[in-house]
């Protein structure tokens, strides 16, 4: 991570010197320092573009970033959409830059929803562009369906992670007693995956470890620290580990459990890997969490449909765990807290599969 | 009545003054003074342009013509604020205290620096402050009462020390403008105030507006009378005579003609309305009247006599919670507006902006509104059906309005209340109660007003009248209750010829 | 008679005005019923500390309500500003460490994002609700901008003692809401502004004639909020140790049903700052309920709504209004 | 004259923004790209148009969100098994619920942004129950046989497109052509006089939002004809978007002055100012903080408020 520093450094004046023709106020400001400039029609190359949920959350920042770092390197054009939570937005957004870009746009995007991921694909191979698509899709839909204009769907597999990470909880507090368990929103795949992978690890510890309690916070650190309050009070000493299905409410679980001088002795496990989250581990507060490689799917997810669009691969001829496969997450700990700190993951763009660890399994 | 100084300039002066609104002419070359320690009397009907005339002295509204000076110097008001400022209070007829501010802060409002200390409010200065401006209306509040918690009256008092304390803060001469101060006032309360004008007088000069003529002889020394926006008659209030008066109001000799007490139809054997022992907590109790078709039954009492409260009962705004009701042979109880509207039951309200009429509507979609399903066909409205009954009844009710398709609120007072008119008789009411049906609207109109009224007895229909006067009341009805406290005091028959008096009336409300 | 009618009037009325607090009591008796762990001092400590940073956001959403007008502008000023105090300290992206110093900083801009509300809701003659909206999309916005998705990690524990610091075994964050519902309730009882507020939600036109500065009270109210929330944003960096655009998230809700639920009518004019801190409690102790009650998630968000309409239709007293919008 | 420019003032306003977005990018003028910018669109102007009623009655109804994701899980969830009447039964679990929440304004007298606020928790405890707590697939085949309205083309317009027109036609007909839309009117202008006018207005403001959780609920039905699937949290943040349409359209949210007509043109406002920033390029941070300026500017334009005394 300390390697991104100097160019997330780099941004910040960027858009400091933005805030600058804001505080202007100025529409003249904003307009005159954030149009790059007119395309005029048909653009010549091709255009890359990530869409994600918000630039709000350190996940998808990152993620950005690596899309961006990705087409600096090839000199092309690059472009953030975002959602805002809002599907219908991140679908018309894509399609007004398949609009704009005549058809000449590769994609990489997180669906707001996991059907959204449909109509986008659709609506990419009509205007001839290439997608990617990262965590979301409806299960029956499949990048050979669509060839070649589908290149692949990548996720990280929240079962074996969110087990692992369990698992690291358990042996933080010695492997019986109670914890309490802090999910996503509900219908969300990635929370119902790291439900079930936490429900797999409790059911192997043969009722050592009983889940005390399960709420929703609906990846909301606010709501996630009110809820630890009321689980202080509820279950007292009983708690043993806080589970959170993100860094995010995990953070807010820390912040909580802080307030009522337990923070350090109630270890805590996230999933994400945010920055804080790799602190609080270092200091011990964070009995681990699981790092995703943002910066391998935001730049990753534009490098493989490049690749096949300049030749080097014929993505129709890959074979199925090329189209669907996860990543590696990277179980934090304390004992490779530091060493991860210092010794971020570095993500090659020219190798395109190198850390695919296997096809998709759908399990319902 | 102490002597002026010929040469000491009047407090207030207004030259040729005039204003208009849209189709009204409110004040047409105005002209008027009063001197110092004068308490000087506006009459008039109303609508004949009393309240315009206050509010220009006001600062609410600027003349569109004229000239207004204080102590003989010209001044332009932009503002209450600024007339207050000047050294002239009002006391409005529409409440101006806000129910959520405690006594104190509204008599204060708007003039909080004086208590400031360190930025905050001293509410302890601020309510002894107030204890003595209450002191001078004999009102015995705690200065720290919501205003929400006290009655109309008590509000009222309120709003006339609020007045009075402009006295002690401004050097020079002040004036109090009293806009029918005594309206929501008993008797007790007014005979308080008078004292209060009378001690007022050594040191103020106070305007006082009202349309009880006997009042307004009592208490002022020099009266305008004023009619269709004009000041029409100035006077002397010694050996003035509330007959004198009222011909220059009315702008002639009250005759039986102006009432159309000559259409006067015998009430018809048939009983459209038939109240027994109809009662509500609180409001009104034992109310037991016959209405027959063609018959107008006034309702005389005081504000708090539970009049207003018997008229919107009868018409579904409140349901009664004892007694019987028949409507047209069928028993009733009505607990909704709608259930009375489909017994033919209709309302006039004295508040016509707010019940009467939707302002931004066209004349055409105000006079429906009661109708609506009569203009549906095909599940969509008929519009040009609609226009058809509007015109007709445009032409018939002679509203002065653009077209049809005029927003409603852009007209008249009178034109205004006629499309309420209109609006029931096309719904086809076959009662009608008007509560103050001449409210604030010009003398022409109202005479339409008493013609439509005659109109409706003659085609069988019933009218229930709490009129704006006590000679309207007599002048229309063919039959009087009087009411008091909640309970009827006295009925009388009013053939043509035979009509009962002021006084025979006002004994049995006090 | 009439006697009667006047006391079952004054039952209605001492009713209305202790409704709040006795529903917030009957909320506290059902939830200990289901787990007498409630009844604890820890608990009254959580809930408090819980109930801190909605208070202080109420505080200024209050004023607004009023006066008839709404504030969406909550969860952008509060995100806008806790991003800026956690620049400001120490931290791990920006290097000016002002300390608390920050926290006025931010206040002050919190004031001046309510200015810009006020400002263009009351010259532009736009309504409260657009003008808030779109202001606070502006801030979340600028919030997002300003870090670039990026999460500021607070590193100056005396910022951060702002929340976690104790006195008295209360935990800083309340006493700081409690300085804030002083502050807010001198302001309402004991200045100028605060009374006007009151007299243009309750009537304009004749707050108006009175001589009340009627725009300049409205741009001035719209500042108070701001500055509320700027505290508010403050409170929440302090508490979370970060500051980042998704810290206010589903702040903007609850600061209003907590201002409803306290009885402070959306018509303006009736209401207070006090009824407010109420409905904040009613609104937390239902949330801490829920969890303390078991409640299956799912229903949750359901048996909350029912609560809240049951809480309003006791608390809030509708006898005056002739129509209900 | 001035009063016909006021009227149309909304629709200048969005020519305006076509025409600066057309004018930076030219590729944004083409029949193909209109067509799909509206048909995107039409989902948007379905949530707001039920809404228009509650706003022009003076109310609001904040369940609209919840709704729409509700409906979309009972038309996922029951397609397979109801066939097409899985439509108007998501269509009917959206009215009882704008039903409920004017049931608890009127009846309860507790004012609509609250009560419907309560409501639409429950609702969204509904949609969680109708899906469990998952978001449903509909099967593609399912899709082509009962939702084909929804999506696809006919004449080379899109199915949205025409959804859209239709519901525009049948509720300006209803708003400017019946009583109902009189009287809503009428109450949203001077509740107090439409009352003692003899109308039982708990009726039609029961109609209202009754109407307007229909109408959350058929923008639910679509958003699953486009996507494909149901979720509980289908229809998320696009409340505030959705009201936005209507008053940056120029009805006011006081009550009494509006039509549908302006929330279609206030919904594409909307629209064009969030495609023209992907269109012009706008830097993705300064995208947010532009939107809300713009909001506020198009409301400063639109809304007509010489009727108003007081702007709250």
């Amino acid at each position: 991570m300390a390697k991104l520093i100097p160019s997330l450094e780099a941004a910040l004046v960027n858009r400091r010197s933005l805030l600058k023709g804001i505080a202007g106020i100025g529409a003249a400001g904003v307009v005159g320092s954030a149009f790059p400039r007119p395309a005029i029609a048909q653009e010549a190359t091709w255009t890359l573009a990530n869409s994600l949920r918000s630039l709000a959350n350190p996940y998808h920042a990152t993620f950005a970033k690596g899309g961006e770092e990705f087409a600096k390197s090839i000199g092309a054009k690059y472009e953030t959409l975002v959602t805002e939570g809002n599907s219908e937005k991140g679908i018309s957004d894509i399609k007004a830059l398949l609009q704009r870009t005549g058809g000449k746009l590769i994609v990489n995007v997180d669906p707001n929803d996991s059907p959204d991921a449909r109509v986008i694909v659709e609506e990419v191979k009509k205007a001839g562009g290439f997608v990617v698509t990262q965590w979301n899709k409806p299960d029956d839909l499949h990048p050979w369906d669509f060839d070649p204009n589908y290149i692949a769907h990548m996720s990280f597999d929240g079962v074996p992670n969110a087990e692992a990470i369990a698992n690291e909880l358990f042996k933080a507090f010695g492997g019986e007693g109670g914890i309490v368990a802090l999910g996503g929103i509900l219908s969300n795949v990635p929370a119902i995956e790291r439900k079930l992978g936490l429900d797999n690890a409790i059911a192997k510890t043969n009722g050592k470890v009983k889940l005390l309690d399960f709420q929703p916070a609906d990846w909301n650190e606010q709501k996630a620290f009110d809820i630890t309050q009321a689980w202080v009070t509820r279950f007292g000493d009983q708690i043993k580990g806080v589970f959170a299905a993100n860094d995010g409410m995990g953070m807010g679980a820390l912040e909580a459990l802080r307030q009522n001088g337990l923070a350090g002795t109630v270890p805590v496990v996230g999933i994400d890997g945010i920055d804080a989250a790799v602190s609080a581990v270092e200091a011990g507060e964070f009995a681990g969490t699981v790092a995703w490689d943002p910066f391998w799917t935001g730049s990753m997810g534009l490098a493989i449909p490049y690749a096949h669009v300049t030749g080097k691969i014929d993505i129709t001829k890959e074979p199925k765990e090329h189209r669907e496969f996860y990543g590696t997450g990277i179980i934090v700990t304390k004992a490779n807290a530091a060493e991860f700190k210092s010794n971020p993951p570095k993500t090659d763009f020219n190798d395109l599969w190198g850390k695919v660890t296997g096809q998709i399994q759908y399990r319902s | 009545m102490s002597a002026q100084p010929q040469t000491a300039p009047p407090v207030l002066e207004l030259r040729g003054v005039s204003k208009s609104f849209p189709g009204v002419k409110a004040l047409d070359d105005v002209s008027l003074t009063i001197n110092r320690n004068e308490v000087g009397g506006i009459i008039g009907e109303n609508g004949a342009g009393k309240t315009s005339l206050l509010k220009v002295l006001n600062g609410i509204y600027q003349p569109d013509g004229g000239q207004l000076l204080v102590n003989g110097e010209p001044v332009k008001l932009a503002s209450p604020r600024q007339a207050f400022d000047t050294g002239i209070a009002m006391v409005f007829q529409e409440q101006s205290i806000l129910p959520s501010l405690t006594v104190a802060e509204n008599i204060f409002l708007g003039r909080e620096e004086e208590f400031l200390r360190f930025g905050l409010i001293s509410k302890a200065r601020m309510n002894a402050a107030a204890a003595e401006e209450l002191k001078k209306v004999h009102l015995d509040i705690h200065p720290g009462t919501p205003c929400s918690k006290l009655s109309f009256a008590d509000r009222q008092m309120v709003e006339i020390a609020k007045a009075l304390s402009l006295d002690s803060r401004i050097d020079g001469n002040i004036t109090i403008l009293l806009d029918e101060p005594t309206s929501v006032l008993e008797r007790k309360e007014v005979e308080l105030l008078f004292e209060i004008i009378a001690d007022l007088k050594k040191h103020a000069s106070v305007a006082f507006i009202s349309h009880r003529l006997d009042e307004v002889l009592v208490v002022t020394d020099r009266v305008y009378v004023m009619r269709d926006g004009k000041v029409v008659k100035e006077f002397a209030s010694e050996g003035a005579t509330e007959k004198d008066m009222h011909q220059y109001m009315v702008g002639r000799q009250l005759h039986n003609e102006y009432y159309r007490e000559a259409r006067q139809a015998a009430p018809a054997d048939k009983v459209l309305v038939e109240a027994r022992n109809l009662g509500r907590t609180g409001a009104f109790r034992n109310v037991s009247f016959t209405l027959r078709a063609g018959e107008v039954l006034g309702i005389a009492g005081v504000i708090g006599s539970g009049r207003e409260d018997l008229a919107r009962c009868l018409a579904g705004h409140m349901p009664a919670d004892s007694g019987t009701l028949t409507v047209d042979g069928k028993s009733v109880r009505f607990t909704s507006v709608p259930q009375a509207a489909a017994q033919g039951v209709g309302l006039v309200p004295a508040e016509r902006k707010i019940e009467g009429l939707v302002a931004q509507f066209s004349v055409a979609e105000n006079m429906t509104l009661a109708a609506l399903p009569k203009y549906v066909s095909g599940g969509v409205l008929n519009f040009a059906a609609e226009r058809e009954t509007a015109k007709a009844w445009i032409d018939r009710l002679k509203i002065k309005t653009p077209s049809a398709n005029a927003m409603v609120g852009g007209l008249s007072g009178g034109n205004q209340q006629k499309v309420v008119l209109a609006k029931w008789r096309i719904a086809g009411v076959k009662v009608l109660i008007l509560d103050h049906p001449t409210r604030g609207i010009d003398v022409g109109a109202k005479e339409d007003v008493y013609e439509l009224v005659r109109d409706m007895t003659a085609e069988g229909l019933a009218v229930i009248l709490l009129g704006d006067t006590l000679e309207e009341v007599i002048g229309l009805s063919s039959r009087i209750l009087v009411m008091r406290d909640g309970e009827i005091t006295a009925t009388f028959d009013a053939p043509p010829g035979g009509k009962p008096t002021q006084v025979d009336l006002v004994e049995h409300m006090v | 008679m009439q006697a009667k009618a006047a006391s079952t009037g004054w039952y209605m009325e001492q009713w209305r005005r202790w409704a709040p607090l006795a529903v917030l009591a009957a909320l506290c008796v059902l939830v200990s019923l289901f787990n007498p762990n409630f009844l604890t001092v820890g608990n009254f400590v959580r809930l408090l500390n819980s109930a801190a940073i909605p208070v202080v956001l109420c505080m200024g959403a209050t004023f607004i309500i009023l006066m008839g007008s709404i504030d969406l502008s909550v969860e952008g000023v509060v995100a806008m500003t806790a991003v800026v105090a956690s620049l400001l300290v120490a931290n791990d992206i920006t290097s000016y460490s002002i300390g608390l110093a920050a926290a006025p900083v931010a206040i002050l801009i919190g004031g001046a994002m309510g200015f810009l509300n006020g400002f263009v809701h009351v010259r532009l003659k736009t309504p409260s609700f657009m003008t808030t909206l779109g202001i606070g999309f502006a801030g979340l916005g600028i919030a997002t901008a300003v870090l670039g998705g990026l999460t500021v990690r607070i590193a100056d524990p005396v910022f951060r003692s702002l929340s976690l610091g104790r006195f008295l075994g209360i935990p800083m964050a309340v006493w700081i809401a409690l300085a804030a519902f002083l502050v807010a309730l001198t302001i309402q009882q004991r200045t100028r502004i605060g009374r006007w507020i009151y007299a243009i939600g309750t009537d304009e036109v004749t707050a108006r004639h009175a001589g009340i500065p009627v725009d300049r009270t409205r741009i001035l109210a719209f500042v108070l909020a701001g500055l509320f929330y700027g505290l508010g944003g403050v409170l929440a960096a302090a508490q979370f140790g970060q500051g980042h655009a998704l810290i206010s998230q589903g702040r903007l809700f609850t600061t209003i049903t907590a201002v409803v639920v306290g009885g402070t009518a959306l018509s303006g004019g009736v209401g207070s700052v006090v009824n407010s801190v109420i409905g904040v409690f009613i609104v937390v102790v239902l949330a801490n309920g829920m969890v303390l009650m078991g409640i299956e998630p799912y229903v949750q968000q359901g048996v909350q709504g029912l609560l809240i309409i049951a809480a309003v239709s006791l608390a809030l007293d509708r006898s005056s209004l002739a129509v209900v919008k | 004259m001035k009063a016909q420019i006021q009227t149309y003032l909304p629709v200048i306003f969005l020519a305006v923004l076509v025409l600066l977005v057309g004018a930076y990018d030219p590729t944004f003028f083409s029949i193909n790209n209109f067509l799909q910018v509206t048909a995107d669109t039409m989902t948007l102007f379905l949530m707001a148009a039920g809404v228009t009623f509650v706003i022009m009655i003076g109310g609001i109804d904040l369940s609209i969100q919840a709704v729409a994701s509700m409906a979309s899980c009972i038309l996922a969830a029951y397609l397979a098994r109801l066939g097409i009447l899985a439509i108007p039964l998501a269509v009917l679990g959206g009215a009882i619920a704008g039903l409920a929440g004017a049931i608890v304004s009127t009846k309860l007298r507790i004012p609509s942004f609250i009560a419907t606020l309560a409501v639409s928790g429950v609702v969204l405890s509904a949609g969680y129950w109708f899906s469990d707590t998952r978001s449903i697939n509909i099967p593609p085949d399912l899709s082509a046989r009962y939702l084909s309205w929804a999506v696809g083309e006919t004449l080379g317009i899109p199915h949205e497109l025409w959804v859209g027109f239709i519901v525009m036609i049948l509720l300006s007909i209803l708003l400017q052509l019946t009583p109902f839309g009189r009287l809503i009117r009428g109450i949203g202008a001077q509740e107090q006089a439409v009352i003692a006018s003899g109308i039982n207005v708990d009726r039609i403001k029961l109609a209202a939002y009754t109407l307007s959780g229909a109408l959350a609920a058929l923008a639910g039905v679509v958003m699953a004809a486009r996507l494909g699937s149901g979720s509980p949290t289908l229809a998320n943040e696009f409340l505030l978007p959705a009201i936005a349409s209507i008053i940056v359209g120029g009805t006011a949210i006081t009550g009494g002055v509006g039509s549908v007509w302006r929330t279609f043109v206030g919904a594409l406002i909307v629209q064009v100012v969030r495609i023209g920033m992907t269109f012009m390029g706008v830097s993705v941070f300064a995208q947010q903080i532009v939107f809300g300026f713009i909001l506020v500017a198009a409301v400063a334009v639109t809304m007509d408020r010489s009727k108003l005394l007081v702007v709250k």
